[in-house]
């Protein structure tokens, strides 16, 4: 197979599915990533579809004093478990509990705070903080659309549906039994959720979330048609 | 299926955690090695009000929980800070 | 009988079929058709089809009964799916549909005749006959099992795709009738979502068939306008057509659909499930033609079909003459309505029946029927005051009967939620007495019959649901319902064939030899005689049999008790409770370039790894040259699955020397050291190397599938210490490759320029963090194989990378790729364990002879004091090298068992014929304290031979190990 | 329920009528514990763990052996209750060989 990605040394745990769904990929924020993909209009991603952000920048920080560490680089953000907080570059800083953050890009991949951090802490810190390499550790999908509730919820125990799991609520369950993090970032104003699990089951990840959306119509898109859906 | 008032992620279906059951304080080094093997070996399995070691999978998050084991009621959660410090420290530390 | 099946009963009848759409489709080889909206015995029954099967134990030919898919008779077979409900399966074009439990055909089933030898079957046959003489069951087994069962499995049949939904309600109401939706609206006011379960097609419930008047119009009226309000809500969800099948602890329904499992949760469940008809029990109750009032009323409003010309009414409550109004209405002639009851009241329908002049027996009951495959006639008994009753002589002719004396609480979820009955004397009923404080019960399942009092219990138990109220046991008056239930509608008959359980063909005088055998608990007599324990759950069964029972003991119904319901409400395919199955499967960074490579995969815990690479050679074949490759030139394995965990922070040292039994705190900065943990009970579970970073950072490798389990037990063992350290798993965050073999430094050299790799700059159990390819790596000079060997690891995103560059500059060097198989091969040549296949759940580190893993001096780690106490008693069993003295004998297997003067004296863990040495090593445990190098001993291998081994010392291979620290 | 799917496919249409679910006895080496206690007159075989019905026969000789002369029967010596104390534990998953 024609792999572009293999150019690169930072490959998306997924690439290969990427392409046999006949993707184009092209550069975000460093990163290699899906442009667009046959079918994947805006349409679609209104009812329900998925795209990957897995090799957006991303980074979380644990320990007694994290919060307090990530609080003086200047993010906003409260001591709430399970919730998030968007930054003024749209980069979101979820709070996974009192003593761990979790800082994600924002979709353009443009945000600066997550590269900032990083040189932050190269710097060193007497607290009582500890850095965890969300970027490789985790893959990171986000699914869109007015279904994307109706689907989670054939894979998924908790209640996610709009009306119960607010914007910026997080929520750490099992998903088709593996353990993830849903963060709820609306795109525009249609409802999505950033998913965060287990990078070495990606792959399978992303074959539950296709089999249990074909229900719903819905498949991969791209960051194009993320941005499309940004503008409304 | 049963929900379990996480302290840290709210209630939930009791598949996401797992039991370690009683909480017992470690016998002091000088103990005998018969107290030893009690500890090791034999559960109280007290019929009434226990408090239990319970682990949440996805967050690999360790709280307290209290409840009736012959009910299943479940009394209250803590976080392991506050039930050490409701409760006598525990010894073996 | 010959009415044309698209005939149907008109206007007021039928509301569930649509007579423009005709369906044809063939039962038991015979082509039928019938209406879209038709159950199969509705289409059957239009077409005078009334036999449906085969009774289990005596083969008496069984036909509809409840028409609610509560009996057994109605069960066949479509296809490859057995154990279908005919009263509920909805008629498809082109269905071929087979009756069940009859040899030969359904009309001439010669099993027949052991209805004629029934007597020779006493209940509990199946433990009492057919054991003597001895050997006989040998001859009778194939025969029973043949006749047992209903429906047929096809081998053969696929996989199908099944899947789940959860969901989430406020209120979750079960049963979509007056009281349901009583409940929903009442609940849907305090502004609750609210989810409505319901089997059949439409909501109503009784309404859509029963008879609550004399002119036979409120019903309907009543049904039409609370659909209607139900429809104009749309915080209520209505699931029809489907089963709610079981309840469980904290509102979690279980709802079925064909192909789907819902696991709904509700704050607050609203048992809304009605009553279930009850039979009376006479002699022949059970032909064809005979069947529940409410059957016969579902027929009639809900597929537009007669029960037949001539019908007995048997009744001991009013709906029975509503069923007999119901009768003329469809221009049936009912030919008498014989009331179990001497003074039988008034009730609405009773003095429309009267005033329609029908012929009423009062104090009466029909004591036998006559007819062979279908009901001919009935005779006629008078009940005289002492209970007892004398055949009056009168023989009715009729072609159907229908019994309307009295209801059972239809109680199967509350009793799943966790629910008791108690019998109420006064309404001959039971009544829920304790209910989980989730769940509350409304409606003719908590004993309330008139509809007002359905619809005002419904409110009651929908507003304390949506206020989440603890359930409370109560219902409100209704006069009405002391008049429903027959307290014993029962006339044992001295010729038998009165049928209590139609399931298991148990009469009355089953039910009483049972007691009489000694099995006088009901929960004994159930197993004894079977009684409810057919597809029917003894809905129809048990209330009787409790009655027969107080009878004969002289005490009242409640003091019997009951047997319990447990779930499935309904009986559900094993496919739909198994759901979307999900077998979450980890792959490594470099996955798809094994398989690319040939690679043949084997899993090894969630993740895939590559045993071996095929290349078309076979499996013993590859893995030796693997193994050559790895020892003459270099080869490349991924070791991305080994568990990573990062310990940081000032008491990084102390946490890892408390959580593993060697000593950790001295360790040096940039340097490895073996890891070994032990459980409280001092058995060993883990193993792996620290690597040290710096002061506060250690880096610790554990074993593929004991990673979680050590992670999790670190993070306990902290919440207990509290000590100022933190650990996070990042097995997932590192690809791993661990390149081996005399030029593993050839090719390293090529790719990585800021690490000093020579032996002296980097000497073996060494660790650094530098670059490989251009990719930040952690790489640790560690060896499972015994060559000169590094491991590298590198964040997963750039595994792939990592390997793609190590392969193309090792090219020239002989570099292959190497699988677990052959790195199993080399590690036992080097007479490393493996954790779980050397040691096993009892294993202390003295047995695995691992003392020199083992701090004498440290005060304390997790398992210390156990492995101490057995330390000091001697070990039993000690694990060893051992060779087979016959380089040539055959080799055996794991778990063979080391024979010592004749006596077990342990078992093979590991054994492999050396490609490298050319002989058969293996490790051993061997229960002898004296055994040294050179000891002999014997291992049975298969087929019971002996072969001889001897004691030998590791590493077999290498013994100095020059090689790994070249 | 999947997994016995994946074994039998053909299971998949066929209809389960009645489950219940109860508490398996486990001792902490996964061996049944037989005879005397510290109780008077009181004595134990239990522990089987679901394990114990072809060993029903010669479990309830030696355990009526045990009651008849208030002695612990050689066979089922290294079964007994105190054996917990010294770590003196039966290798039963040692015998099954089944790892962690």
């Amino acid at each position: 197979m024609t792999i572009i990605q293999n150019e690169r040394h930072q490959r998306s745990f997924i690439y290969r599915k990427l392409e046999q769904a006949g993707a184009e990929f092209s550069d975000v924020g460093g990163a290699l990533m899906v442009s667009s993909i046959p079918g994947g209009t805006v349409d679609v991603a209104r009812t329900l579809g998925v795209a990957d952000l897995s090799l957006l920048a991303r980074i979380g920080y644990k320990g007694a004093e994290a919060l307090d560490w990530v609080g003086k680089q200047g993010l906003d953000l409260e001591v709430q478990a399970n919730r998030a907080f968007e930054q003024k570059d749209n980069s979101v800083c979820a709070v996974l509990a009192p003593s761990e953050t979790l800082i994600l890009s924002c979709l353009a991949g443009t945000s600066k705070t997550v590269s900032d951090m990083k040189a932050a802490w190269a710097k060193g810190t007497e607290l009582q903080a500890y850095e965890v390499l969300r970027e490789d550790v985790n893959f990171e999908f986000i699914l869109t659309g007015e279904r994307a509730a109706d689907m989670l919820a054939k894979i998924c125990g908790v209640n996610l549906s709009p009306s119960v799991f607010a914007p910026f609520d997080v929520t750490q369950t099992s998903v088709a039994r593996t353990n993830c993090i849903i963060v709820r970032c609306d795109v525009g104003k249609t409802p999505a959720y950033r998913m965060l699990g287990d990078s070495a089951s990606a792959e399978y990840m992303l074959e539950c979330l296709l089999d249990a959306m074909e229900e719903f119509g819905g498949i991969i898109i791209g960051y194009e048609t993320l941005s499309a859906l940004q503008e409304g | 299926m049963k929900l379990m008032p996480c302290p840290l992620n709210g209630p939930r279906n009791i598949s996401e955690f797992i039991c370690r059951g009683e909480v017992t304080p470690m016998p002091d080094t000088e103990c005998s090695d018969k107290e030893w093997s009690e500890y090791v070996f034999m559960e109280n399995n007290t019929a009434g009000e226990v408090c239990e070691w319970w682990f949440h999978v996805p967050t690999a998050y360790w709280f307290i929980v209290r409840r009736n084991s012959v009910s299943e009621e479940i009394i209250e959660t803590y976080t392991v800070a506050d039930f050490f410090s409701k409760h006598v420290k525990e010894a073996g530390s | 009988m010959t009415s044309h099946p698209n005939k149907r009963l008109g206007d007021g009848f039928g509301a569930f079929i649509d007579v423009s759409k005709p369906v044809s489709f063939t039962f038991d080889g015979k082509a039928y058709s019938g209406f879209q909206g038709d159950v199969i015995s509705s289409a059957l029954a239009a077409s005078d089809q009334w036999v449906i099967s085969r009774s289990f134990k005596y083969h008496r030919p069984r036909g509809t009964f409840s028409l609610a898919g509560h009996d057994a008779n109605s069960i066949v077979q479509i296809g490859d799916e057995p154990n279908i409900y005919a009263d509920l399966r909805n008629v498809e074009a082109g269905m071929k549909v087979q009756p069940v439990n009859c040899f030969g055909s359904l009309k001439r089933d010669w099993l027949e005749l052991l209805d004629r030898v029934g007597k020779f079957l006493p209940v509990g046959f199946y433990y009492r006959s057919f054991f003597k003489p001895r050997g006989a069951w040998r001859f009778w087994e194939p025969i029973i099992r043949r006749m047992a069962g209903l429906g047929t499995v096809n081998l053969n049949t696929p996989h199908g795709y099944y899947d789940k939904e959860y969901g989430f309600y406020d209120v979750v109401v079960v049963g979509g009738g007056q009281t349901g939706m009583a409940a929903a609206i009442e609940a849907v006011k305090q502004d609750k979502s609210v989810l409505i379960v319901d089997e059949a097609p439409h909501l109503g419930g009784s309404l859509n068939y029963q008879r609550l008047d004399g002119d036979g119009v409120r019903a309907k009226q009543m049904r039409d306008e609370l659909t209607m309000e139900i429809s104009k809500l749309d915080s209520i969800k209505v699931m029809t057509s489907t089963s709610a099948t079981g309840l469980f602890t904290d509102g979690w329904v279980a709802i079925t659909t064909e192909k789907r499992l819902y696991k709904v949760r509700g704050n607050s469940v609203v048992i809304a499930a009605g009553a279930v008809e009850q039979p009376a029990v006479f002699r022949h109750n059970d032909r064809p033609g005979i069947m529940l009032g409410s059957a016969a009323q579902r027929l009639m409003r809900l597929y537009g079909v007669k029960p037949g010309k001539r019908g007995v009414i048997l009744t001991a409550n009013d709906d029975g003459y509503g069923v007999a109004l119901d009768c003329l209405d469809a221009g049936i002639d009912v030919t008498a309505i014989i009331d179990l009851r001497a003074d039988p009241g008034d009730g609405v329908m009773r003095k429309q029946a009267r005033h329609r002049k029908l012929k009423i027996l009062e104090g009466h009951a029909i004591s036998e029927t006559f007819g062979h495959h279908h009901v001919r006639s009935v005779k006629v008994a008078l009940i005289n005051d002492d209970g007892s009753w004398t055949e009056t002589g009168e023989e009715i002719t009729c072609d159907f009967v229908t019994m309307s004396v009295g209801y059972a609480p239809n109680a199967a979820l509350v009793s799943h939620g966790g629910g008791f009955f108690s019998y109420d004397d006064d309404i001959a009923m039971h009544l829920p007495e304790k209910l989980p404080r989730w769940c509350h019960a409304a409606g003719s399942v908590n004993g309330v019959f008139s509809i007002e009092a359905c619809a005002a219990d419904g409110a009651r138990a929908g507003a304390m649901a949506a206020k989440d109220k603890d359930s409370i046991a109560e219902r409100p008056a209704d006069p009405m319902a002391r008049f429903v239930n027959h307290p014993f509608p029962i006339l044992k008959n001295p010729k038998g064939k009165d049928f209590v359980d139609f399931d298991e063909d148990l009469q009355s005088q089953d039910i009483l030899n049972g007691m009489n055998d000694g099995y006088r608990h009901i929960q004994l007599l159930k197993r004894y005689s079977a009684l409810g324990m057919g597809p029917s759950q003894g809905r129809h069964s048990n209330v009787n049999a409790i009655r027969l029972v107080a009878r004969s003991e002289q005490v009242n119904e409640d003091s019997v008790g009951t047997t319990t319901f447990r779930p499935p409400y309904r009986s559900e395919k094993i496919g739909v409770l198994a759901g979307r199955s999900f077998e979450p499967v980890r792959r490594t960074a470099m996955h798809h370039r094994h398989l690319e490579a040939d690679a043949k995969m084997m899993p090894a815990g969630a993740w895939m790894r590559p045993a071996y690479y095929q290349k078309g050679k076979s499996a013993q074949k590859t893995i030796f040259d693997e193994v050559r490759n790895c020892r003459e030139n270099v080869g490349l394995i991924d070791v991305s699955t080994l568990g990573g965990l990062e310990v940081r922070g000032p008491d990084a040292a102390e946490f890892v020397n408390r959580v593993y039994t060697w000593a950790y705190t001295k360790q040096q900065v940039g340097r490895a050291r073996y890891l070994l943990m032990t459980d409280e009970s001092g058995v060993v579970i883990d193993d792996g190397v620290a690597c040290r970073f710096d002061e506060n950072h250690y880096y610790l490798t554990a074993t593929t599938s004991g990673v979680d389990g050590v992670y999790r037990e670190m993070l306990y063992w902290n919440a207990r210490w509290q000590l100022e350290v933190d650990i996070t798993n990042v097995t997932a965050a590192y690809a791993g490759v661990n390149i081996a073999g005399p030029n593993a430094r050839k090719v390293l050299e090529k790719q990585c320029d800021d690490i000093d790799l020579s032996a002296e700059g980097f000497p073996y159990m060494g660790v650094r963090i530098g670059h490989v390819a251009g990719i930040p790596a952690r790489l640790l000079r560690v060896g499972f194989v015994g060559e000169l060997g590094f491991e590298i690891h590198v964040p997963a995103s750039m595994g792939e990378a990592l390997w793609d560059a190590l392969m193309t500059v090792g090219e020239e060097f002989g570099i292959e790729p190497f699988g677990v198989e052959a790195q199993r091969v080399m590690r036992l040549e080097k007479g490393h364990i493996i954790i779980g296949q050397d040691t096993d759940g009892l294993t202390t580190p003295h047995e695995a002879d691992m003392e020199w893993a083992v701090a004498k001096k440290k005060s304390f780690y997790v398992g210390k004091r156990s492995v101490d106490i057995q330390a000091a008693k001697g070990v039993q069993r000690r694990l060893l090298g051992f060779k087979l003295t016959d380089k040539n004998a055959v080799a055996p297997e794991e778990c063979h068992l080391v024979i010592q003067n004749g006596n077990m004296a342990g078992r093979v863990t590991s054994v492999v014929r050396s490609p490298s040495l050319n002989e058969v090593i293996g490790l051993a445990y061997i229960e002898d304290e004296t055994a040294e190098p050179g000891t002999k001993f014997n291992i049975r291998i298969a087929g019971g031979r002996m072969v001889e081994a001897v004691v030998a010392p590791i590493p077999f291979y290498d013994p100095k190990n020059k090689r790994q620290e070249l | 329920m999947a997994h016995m799917l994946e074994l039998f496919p053909f299971l998949g249409e066929v209809r389960l009528m009645r489950q219940w679910a109860g508490m398996s006895d486990i001792t902490p080496d996964f061996a049944p514990v037989m005879g005397l206690t510290p109780v008077e007159n009181y004595y134990i075989d239990a522990g089987w763990g679901t394990w114990g019905f072809k060993a029903t026969p010669v479990s309830g000789k030696r355990m009526a052996e045990c009651v008849a002369n208030n002695t612990q029967p050689s066979l089922i010596e290294p079964f007994k209750l105190s054996r917990f104390d010294d770590f003196s534990l039966v290798g039963e998953k040692g015998a099954a060989s089944v790892g962690h």
